[in-house]
């Protein structure tokens, strides 16, 4: 299969992304010389900033949550590949401030590494950061190894929360509370369907038979678990809430928080049958989703399939999540 | 010496590509060049003679290739390199050794990789092993490169029938068996280029 | 090929994707019994409200623009197929007041058939409801043949603006005459490059030879005119830009807006390459392109491919392009 | 006579959508299964046994099918029907062409299709006129249902080697060639079933 995607030089592939990015968004955003997004309007500088890392190709993902009630600057790489620590303590320089720098930090071997290089650096520099690590993924390994699980589609979460905290001028240790809160507090699963091409490479990033699904896909189509034929959104849903449920060890009555999110080519027709199914299973349990939502927040090319995200909410967490945000791709 | 890694990873990169989509997310060919095309622009701008000096902003440079994992692993190599060297503009083979010792533990402070995890350890530690020994029984830098090459090249080997137990590949599970790991296999064509370096520039 | 999305029985297809849309959304819109889709608070009643209607299966097209400065009311069909006169008369009827209500038609010819008696039925019930009709696919006819060009995703621009215009309390004639005028200055032209499968037969909706793209397919996979080997982004953004330019007459110094379309599986990050294509492109022609914008507004399931629009712009068209709106699926 | 139709459509909806893939959008089998579904519910629930009522029923849930371009015109075909047909409980032969050229009027308002042109009307309108015909012949109704059936499949199969020039698939060019327009194949299917229904149940 021909990889088919409109690109130019592949080499430039990242470059090309973050302007047309930039220019679609120019109300909200910019780009500084060495390709870090910030806000067009930055945050007052008596608020806790917010700096996150990641590679691209995962758009909207995470460039797209720099604005208002969000990040203030998003270090993106390359394809599927973290930024090196250069451009992180350049963000983190340019973010500090008295008030403080949250970074968040999804649990990917690049991710952590280049953030536990810029930390050292930013420390013996004097600069005032707190770092946050996102590992939701249920998939790759138990609740009490954190450590081994892969960061997803929940470091959004964690971004809308403590950014909320931060526009509302909570301290730095109190934006990371919350974001610790929210992150002990949540859980993902994927399933994937389909198999993307690497845009640099144009080879596919995974093998999945004809008529399976691997729940537990990761980020980047790293294979999963679970390996089963394709089944109904019903169905779907039933295998994947009752994971996520026992893991988070959700009980009658609890007030939850879920979000599907497609990854690709999965359609927003079937995140929003998956969310009515949940919707459906979630009654019958007698938990309450208090809040949802679906859509393409955190990609993985134009693979098949969808993350399911669910998180315990308190009314803080709730209110935190319902407040207002002005960004490229996530405004309410 | 440097340009010489740069020369095959450029004539590689599609292959460790390919070892990466077993169970990886298939990006390490082109990740690995571009660190290296990088290291080769700094080596070209650099205008300092000292090894110390250029093998920092070589480190600076690979980890500005924001290569996922890569970048600050290879980076790590070179920035501990550049803490194990000497102030001088040559060096002799112990020093070389205790530059490369001084890579390796900064690359240690990055990852709890031993041996037997299928990453760029399988490849890294035997070959700077390989160096202090040889150094110790005398050997000149060109030979003592020869045996790091073989060394990374046989750890590199060695992966194949490992299961990967930590990074992205750890997941796949089956899949990445057989295969060499891609990361191992850039440490083994690196060491490879240093001594084909060597044996080119005499250091 | 198989097709892998996550569907429960076909026939209910509908009825779940919009329950799961408004679970999604609940703060912005609700269901009707009759799965109309209106605004959870509805909007002053001394005000023009916009009703639209169309198929189903082009998430998040239309019902996501339901909202504070943009639609009133969203009648979905079916997949791929217009709503019948049965609940766009309905729609109608409830949308009806004195201020008037603006009906906003693509051309298709279900959609148009539905619209038409519709609205004969309104003017027998003596209910204050103006058309208008979107008709900008310059693939399907010249300009001077507005009836034989389908309406793409310029629907969105011309929902926008008179949205904004309607939020602002400008009156029926009004709203009407902003909706022409960018109807009258706009133009798209879709590329595709993969198929998508039928939610509801699971076939194919179109046939792609494995290394081309075909200029000019329509909404629901139907084929276009011009079939060439894939090509580059830089050379595709060419040739589609230079077809609309022609097509509108756009000369040197014109303000226009561009808008990136993505159809389904084609990538948030191609859709910013190719923005940036045409920047450039644009740039050199010595066109300005005042505002721009990309992501999946109208989709057409996993089809792969985009629609470009571009339209001719003034300054109240601009500014109400600008205004403030708050809809599921666009925000500010 | 109505649930004929049904029967038919049901059988043959599969077809019908692979026809309308050839440059269509391949629904129009899911969308004629919907509207007859629809069709058979409404009779089923109607207190009504006068026609014209039961007609106009009928008309309002095959529109209700929400089904793009075929139920407003399928709707109006009947809405004319019902239009056209007098106040009682049943039919003579005259009154029967008249309603179905009420029919065929009403749909004729929706569209400027004519026959030639690849759509419902090069069905339709044959199957009209052969009802008209055969009732001035004095044929029986059962008869002159099966002369309109027998017209519609005619008029059906001439569409195989038209291109089309209205509606979704305009655009296909050639791609539809040798192919029969689903649309027309949907009315003959529709006549045959009247036809089989009017043998069935008398009338
Ligand atoms: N935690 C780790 N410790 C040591 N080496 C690692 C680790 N994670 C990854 N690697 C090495 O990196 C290689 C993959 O590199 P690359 O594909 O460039 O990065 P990424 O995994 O971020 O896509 C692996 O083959 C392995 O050798
Ligand atoms: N303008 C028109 N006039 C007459 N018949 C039409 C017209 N447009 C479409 N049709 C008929 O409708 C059929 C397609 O119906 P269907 O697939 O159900 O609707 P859609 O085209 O909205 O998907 C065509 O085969 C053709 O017979
Ligand atoms: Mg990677
Ligand atoms: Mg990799
Ligand atoms: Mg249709
Ligand atoms: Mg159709």
């Amino acid at each position: 299969m021909t990889m088919k995607k409109f690109l130019n030089d592949p080499s430039d592939l990242v470059g090309e992304l973050l302007s047309g990015f930039a220019l679609a968004h120019a109300d909200k955003v910019k780009l500084t010389e060495n390709n870090l997004v910030v806000r067009a309007e930055p945050k007052a500088k008596n608020k806790v900033a917010l700096v996150t890392l990641g590679g691209s190709g995962h758009e909207p993902a995470l460039s797209g949550y720099v604005g208002q009630g969000m990040l203030d600057i998003s270090v993106p790489g390359e394809i599927f590949a973290a930024p090196g620590p250069p451009k992180l303590i350049e963000a983190l320089r340019m973010a500090n401030r008295p008030a403080g720098v949250l970074l968040i930090v999804l649990n990917h071997a690049g991710d952590v590494m280049s953030a536990n290089m810029a930390m050292e650096m930013a420390e013996q520099e004097g600069l005032n950061v707190r770092q946050i690590l996102t590992h939701e993924d249920i998939s790759t390994g138990p609740r009490d190894k954190p450590e081994e699980r892969r960061g997803l589609v929940g470091c959004l979460a964690v971004i809308k929360v403590a950014g909320a905290a931060a526009e509302q001028g909570a301290s730095l240790d109190k934006c990371w509370e919350i974001a610790d809160r929210m992150e002990r507090n949540m859980a993902t699963l994927a399933v994937a369907v389909t198999s993307a091409a690497h845009p640099c490479t144009g080879e596919a990033i995974s093998e999945i038979p004809e008529t399976d699904m691997i729940i537990g896909m990761g980020q980047h189509g790293e294979s999963g678990s679970a390996q089963t034929e394709l089944k109904t959104a019903d169905e779907t849903a039933e295998i994947m809430l009752n994971m996520l449920i026992v893991d988070l060890s959700v009980k009658k009555g609890d007030d939850i928080l879920l979000m599907i999110n497609g990854v690709g080519s999965t359609t927003l027709m079937e995140q929003y049958v998956v969310l009515n199914s949940c919707k459906k299973i979630l009654d019958s349990k007698k938990i309450n989703m208090v809040r949802c939502t679906a859509g393409e927040f955190l990609t993985v090319q134009e693979m098949g399939g969808f993350q399911m995200f669910m998180a315990r909410m308190d009314s803080e967490l709730a209110e935190l999540w319902d407040a207002p945000c002005k960004c490229p791709c996530m405004a309410t | 010496m440097l340009l010489g890694a740069v020369e095959l990873i450029r004539e590689n990169h599609r292959k460790l590509s390919e070892l990466d989509s077993f169970g990886g997310d298939g990006d390490h060919g082109t990740t690995m060049l571009r660190a290296m095309e990088n290291l080769k622009n700094s080596v070209a701008s650099s205008e300092s003679g000292q090894i110390k000096k250029l093998l920092g902003e070589v480190a600076w440079a690979v980890m500005g290739a924001d290569g996922g994992a890569t970048g600050p692993l290879f980076g790590s190599f070179f920035m501990g390199m550049s803490n194990g060297a000497g102030q001088g503009e040559t060096l002799d083979c112990a020093a070389l050794a205790s530059m490369f010792e001084a890579g390796l533990d900064c690359v240690s402070k990055r990852t709890k990789a031993q041996v037997g995890d299928k990453t760029i350890m399988d490849a890294m530690i035997p070959a700077v092993n390989e160096i202090r020994q040889a150094a110790d029984e005398g050997l000149d830098i060109p030979a003592i490169l020869e045996r790091a090459a073989d060394a990374a090249r046989q750890g590199a080997d060695s992966t194949k029938n490992l299961q990967p137990r930590l990074g992205r590949a750890k997941n796949a599970g089956q899949q990445s068996l057989g295969h060499e790991d891609p990361g191992a296999v850039s440490v083994s064509l690196i060491f490879k280029g240093f001594m084909k370096g060597a044996l080119n520039d005499g250091g």
